[in-house]
């Protein structure tokens, strides 16, 4: 076995092999799914303790305070805290509320951003299923947590969680046509729909430079419609503090509030990973052709690194959009959608159509 | 509304939430019974009286001096105003001439008091619509206002600093040179405000034609102060019927005329500007006297009725006195600008969205325990 | 053709608005020096509150544990929320004479307003405003104090 | 306008009520029945032109009840008081000015409530600040069992 931090295939293989060795295929695949569920549910934890974390220490410093700096060095510890208390607060049960339902809400939000953690390339050889139509399955499944956020406010028998989650369910139906028609404008540019190998196609420049206009267009559209769909400022109608107290998740509360809570932070993740893979080449260190010196430094820094940093650039972006904003009307952030990006996204997808035909692209 | 009355029944069913008396909007225990059909209000009723403290009936068994505290306790963001609206009143039944060192004093502080009202007004109404961290930035700047009013009167927002007959105390040295920075400094810091929330496009689409107030609505519903005023309706009460030292300064009357929300918040952030001016004047300028004419110590008015206005930061603030010759009024009443401006919320949001329904509260900057009193 | 400019040109100001707003929480993001936060309880012995800060009534004492307080319950009177309360009482003094003295200024923090009536009404200046700030007890009753220390007594001179 | 031609002018639109200059405006004093009709024809009249109410403000007299307006003309920039006095404590009644200025509308429901004057033809007349359990506590005759400040 060889392990490296630059490819990780031979170390899955590795694993892959030896169990394989000592158990019949079927129990193999079966421990090797075991195993890549705890190790997302470790990394879920890990990084969703820090972007919280993260947002506060941002949105601190954009606003003259300090954030968090009481727990720890520099408040690190302080959402660990924050955890520890959420899991000892009181599930208080709500009257006339669909028990079942409500129950299942969180859940549904959270398994949905997890099925779509499953599909992400973190390195090279570092994805738990390389799909051939990797984009598609992350725009099918990441709109899937609506349904837990729609049943969380029905069941909730509460009337702002209701309104919430109308606003969230007319908000998601219209702004996953642009997160679709954006990527999909990147598809036509790479060629593919399997991420590894839109990863492949960056190897000489990320596709945000290698599309000209039509990229840069489409991930201003993609950053816009991924905040929208994950609920978050300024497109948070279906909480929307000041209106709706909390919205869709007003009654909940512990360790059901917390996986809402959660899912939020891992939803702006998933966005932001997926941003990276296709526009700022996932884990592809940066390649300029010809400068092989240059080049060889920048892959000398490991592929999780690079896909890391590039993942809390995007994330940072839409925090800072979030703590600059106020928020839309619900009219104006569908007037937004169909007057405003649609059209131009499909303008984007025929001008990129165009350039990838003439092969201006590079 | 006639589509409703058309509607098959179901339709016409109300669904009617609760905001408040706690909600984050609502700024204080202000309950409103909203009506909506979907996401369009159809009817707001305001509830109010949940901090009613019956600071008029409260009045009736103390002193005058006395009041001057139950005033503060009102409007708490004009406190030093509603002060002034008292002292005036009594000191003109008294027929007392105040020191123009008092006018001048009591002036600057009632401009600092309006330019920390409206930063606070902005901050919130950031907030209201989703900017979060404009609340950071107008709390930043105001404790720079409240560092003053601390120096020189002791409280930072309950500042109780005048009496009748003039101030509690003489102004801290300091006075002066502090204010004079504060308005070096907030000249520079007050286009940021602009560049972070009045361009921003999210921001004017929000407001502009939301609530919108006509001029003879206004006059009708007694609307005064920034409210009325983006109604075209010209009600400054600095302007029309001047007291203290405001007959002595130069200053724009701020009018707009569409009346609608973002007219009313525009209100607010050229009045800040006219009151740096306003304070720029006078700072430099403050003549040397008696910061308080000797009153007697038992302070009783004649026989009669006296009313005096003043403009808060919030609109006009009448005080009502009704006195029987003794050392307490026989009748107080305070007509405050905020239990004025609530009574057209339902007039102004029929017809909005839920959101326009809190932009619209907030661009009224209604202070509760004022409406109750 | 009119309203497709009007539709661009809507959508650059937009932006451009847009790109304002970010360009001042940038800017505060980028310089951690303007945080205005208080560390409070860290940096509680800087902290230093003006002269005239209302935080409480007290009864100076000098070194002889005197005080001025005549007991004439002036600034009872004065008080708009009853929260002074002052229990006098009378002695014979080394003269020889009867003298009405203050046994005990009871003074309510809980019910006061600090609108200062009191201090402006002593006649012998015996009460003034304290600095104190951090009031929080865990009960009631201790926010009711007597201001004169036990076996005080009042300076010569002071009538 | 000068004060004294103000109450020149009112005591030719009321001739019925007691018109009286005081130390800052024009008083007038009218019966109840009279109030709504003098102050229509104040309120049209273009040379009194009292086109905004600033103040309503119930009052005890002792013995009556009463209201007093305070009324403004935003067009010529004076003001003129009205009131008016009713002998019924236990059931008072005066007519509503909501027809003429909205703003009346919650001014009368603060009397209502805190004076227990009752307004004729109001829109809605509930209480405002105090639930139904209350009395009147404007009222002198009102009766304060916890009053922290009587000594």
């Amino acid at each position: 076995m060889k392990f490296s931090l630059y490819d990780f295939s031979s170390f899955t293989a590795w694993i892959d092999s030896s169990l394989r060795a000592s158990m019949s295929p079927g129990w193999a695949v079966a421990v090797e799914m075991i195993l890549i569920g705890i190790a997302i549910l470790i990394f879920y934890a890990i990084v969703g303790l820090f972007l919280v974390y993260a947002e506060r220490k941002v949105c601190a410093l954009m606003q003259n305070r300090l954030g968090p700096n009481r727990v720890g060095p520099g408040g690190v510890f302080q959402t660990i805290a924050d955890l520890v208390k959420l899991l000892f607060v009181e599930l208080v049960p709500i009257k006339n509320a669909d028990r079942a339902l409500f129950n299942l809400a969180p859940f549904i939000v959270i398994i949905a951003s997890f099925m779509a953690i499953g599909a992400i390339p973190f390195a090279k050889g570092l994805q738990a299923i390389d799909l051939n139509i990797g984009v598609f399955y992350l725009i099918a499944i990441s709109s899937m947590g609506v349904i837990g956020v729609l049943l969380a406010g029905w069941a909730s028998n509460n009337k702002y969680s209701l309104i919430g989650a109308m606003r969230s369910g007319a908000q998601i139906v219209s702004y996953e046509l642009s997160v679709g028609l954006a990527l999909v404008t990147m598809v036509v540019l790479a060629g593919t729909m399997q991420l590894s190998e839109i990863i492949e196609g960056q190897r000489w420049g990320w596709f945000i430079f290698k599309g000209h206009i039509p990229a840069v267009i489409a991930f201003v559209i993609y950053i816009i419609a991924g905040t929208a769909e994950t609920n978050r400022g300024p497109f948070d109608l279906a909480e929307a503090e000041s209106e709706l107290t909390a919205g869709y998740h007003t009654e909940y509360s512990g360790i059901k509030f917390a996986f809402f809570f959660l899912a939020e932070y891992m939803n702006m993740f998933i966005v932001a990973a997926i941003a990276t893979t296709v526009f700022f080449g996932g884990w592809m260190p940066f390649h300029v052709y010809g400068w092989d010196g240059f080049n060889a430094v920048m892959d000398f820094v490991p592929p999780l690194i690079w896909f890391l940093v590039k993942t809390f650039f995007v994330i940072f972006l839409m925090m800072w959009l979030k703590w600059t904003f106020p928020r839309l009307r619900i009219d104006q952030l569908l007037t937004l959608e169909w007057k405003y990006l649609l059209p131009i996204n499909i303008f984007n997808l025929l001008l990129m159509a165009f350039l990838v035909l003439t092969g201006l692209h590079w | 509304m006639e589509e409703a009355v058309k509607a098959p029944v179901a339709e016409q069913e109300e669904y009617v939430i609760n905001m408040g008396p706690q909600h984050p909007s609502t700024h204080g225990v202000l309950r409103l019974v909203v009506s909506l059909r979907g996401e369009i209000v159809r009817n707001v009723e305001p509830h109010i009286g949940y901090i009613h403290r019956g600071i008029e009936k409260m009045c009736e068994s103390i002193t005058y001096p006395q009041i001057i505290h139950l005033t503060d306790r009102m409007d708490y963001l004009s406190a030093h105003i509603n002060n002034e609206a008292v002292c005036l009143a009594v000191e003109k039944a008294l027929g007392i001439e105040v020191s123009d060192r008092v006018k001048y004093i009591r002036t600057i502080l009632s401009e600092l008091t309006r330019i920390q009202s409206h930063q606070l007004f902005w901050a919130t109404f950031g907030m209201d619509l989703g900017g979060l961290t404009c609340f950071f930035y107008g709390l930043r700047d105001r404790e720079m206002v409240l560092d003053i009013f601390e120096e020189t009167c002791g409280g930072r927002m309950i500042v109780s600093y005048n009496c009748p007959g003039g101030l509690m105390n003489d102004i801290h040295p300091n006075f002066q040179n502090r204010t004079k920075e504060f308005i070096k400094y907030f000249r520079k810091t007050l286009p940021e405000y602009d560049r972070l929330l009045t361009g921003n496009v999210i921001f004017q689409e929000r407001l502009r034609n939301i609530g919108t107030v006509t001029r003879e609505q206004a006059i009708a519903w007694g609307l005064t102060g920034p409210v009325g005023r983006a109604s075209g309706f010209s009600c400054d009460v600095r302007k029309h019927n001047p007291y203290s030292a405001y007959d002595r300064v130069t200053f724009n009357e701020i009018l707009y005329k569409e009346g609608d929300s973002f007219h009313r918040y525009k209100v607010r952030m050229d009045e800040m500007w006219e009151s740096m001016n306003i304070i720029e004047q006078l700072i430099d300028n403050i003549p040397p006297g008696a910061y308080a004419e000797k009153m007697k110590p038992v302070i009783k008015l004649p026989e009669g009725e006296y009313f005096q206005s003043v403009e808060t930061a919030r609109g006009e603030l009448g005080v009502y006195i009704v006195s029987d010759g003794n050392k307490n009024p026989y009748r107080v009443k305070f007509r405050s600008p905020n239990f004025v401006h609530l009574a057209p919320l339902n007039l102004m949001s029929k017809g909005a969205k839920i959101a326009d329904l809190v932009a619209i509260n907030g661009s009224l900057d209604l202070i509760i325990p004022d409406i109750d009193r | 053709m009119n309203s497709f400019i009007e539709y661009f040109r809507g959508i650059f100001h937009g932006l451009r608005s847009l790109l304002n707003g970010l360009s001042v929480t940038g800017k505060y993001f980028v310089k951690p020096g303007t945080t205005v936060t208080q560390q409070y309880p860290n940096k509680r012995k800087d902290l230093k509150m003006f002269d005239m800060f209302k935080g409480e009534v007290i009864m100076p004492h000098n070194g002889k544990n005197e005080h001025k307080c005549t007991g004439c319950g002036i600034c009872e009177i004065n008080c708009p929320n009853g929260s002074i309360e002052i229990i006098s009482a009378s002695i014979i003094n080394e003269e020889g004479k009867k003298q009405r003295i203050i046994d005990k200024h009871i003074y309510h923090l809980g019910m006061c307003t600090f609108c200062g009536l009191c201090i402006k009404a002593c006649p012998s200046q015996a009460i003034e405003f304290g600095q104190e700030f951090e009031h929080a007890v865990f009960d009631r009753r201790k926010l009711t104090k007597v201001l004169n220390q036990p076996g005080s007594r009042i300076m010569k001179g002071v009538e | 306008m000068e004060n004294s031609q103000l109450a020149a002018l009112a005591a030719t639109i009321a001739p019925d009520a007691q018109v009286v200059q005081g130390k800052q405006f024009v008083e007038i004093t009218l019966r109840p029945a009279d109030l709504y009709a003098v102050a229509e024809k104040l309120k049209n009249n273009s040379d009194t032109a009292l086109d905004m109410l600033v103040s309503v403000t119930g009052m005890d007299y002792g013995t009556d009840l009463g209201t007093v307006y305070h009324l403004r003309s935003t067009v010529r920039n004076h003001m003129i008081v009205l009131k008016t006095r009713v002998s019924d404590r236990d059931n008072p009644e005066i007519d509503s000015l909501c027809a003429l200025w909205p703003a009346a509308e919650f001014h009368e429901r603060e009397a209502y409530d805190l004076l227990g004057i009752r307004f004729r033809n109001h829109p809605d007349l509930r209480r405002l600040f105090l639930d139904s359990t209350w009395g009147f506590p404007l009222r002198k005759d009102y009766k304060d069992d916890i009053n922290i400040l009587a000594r």
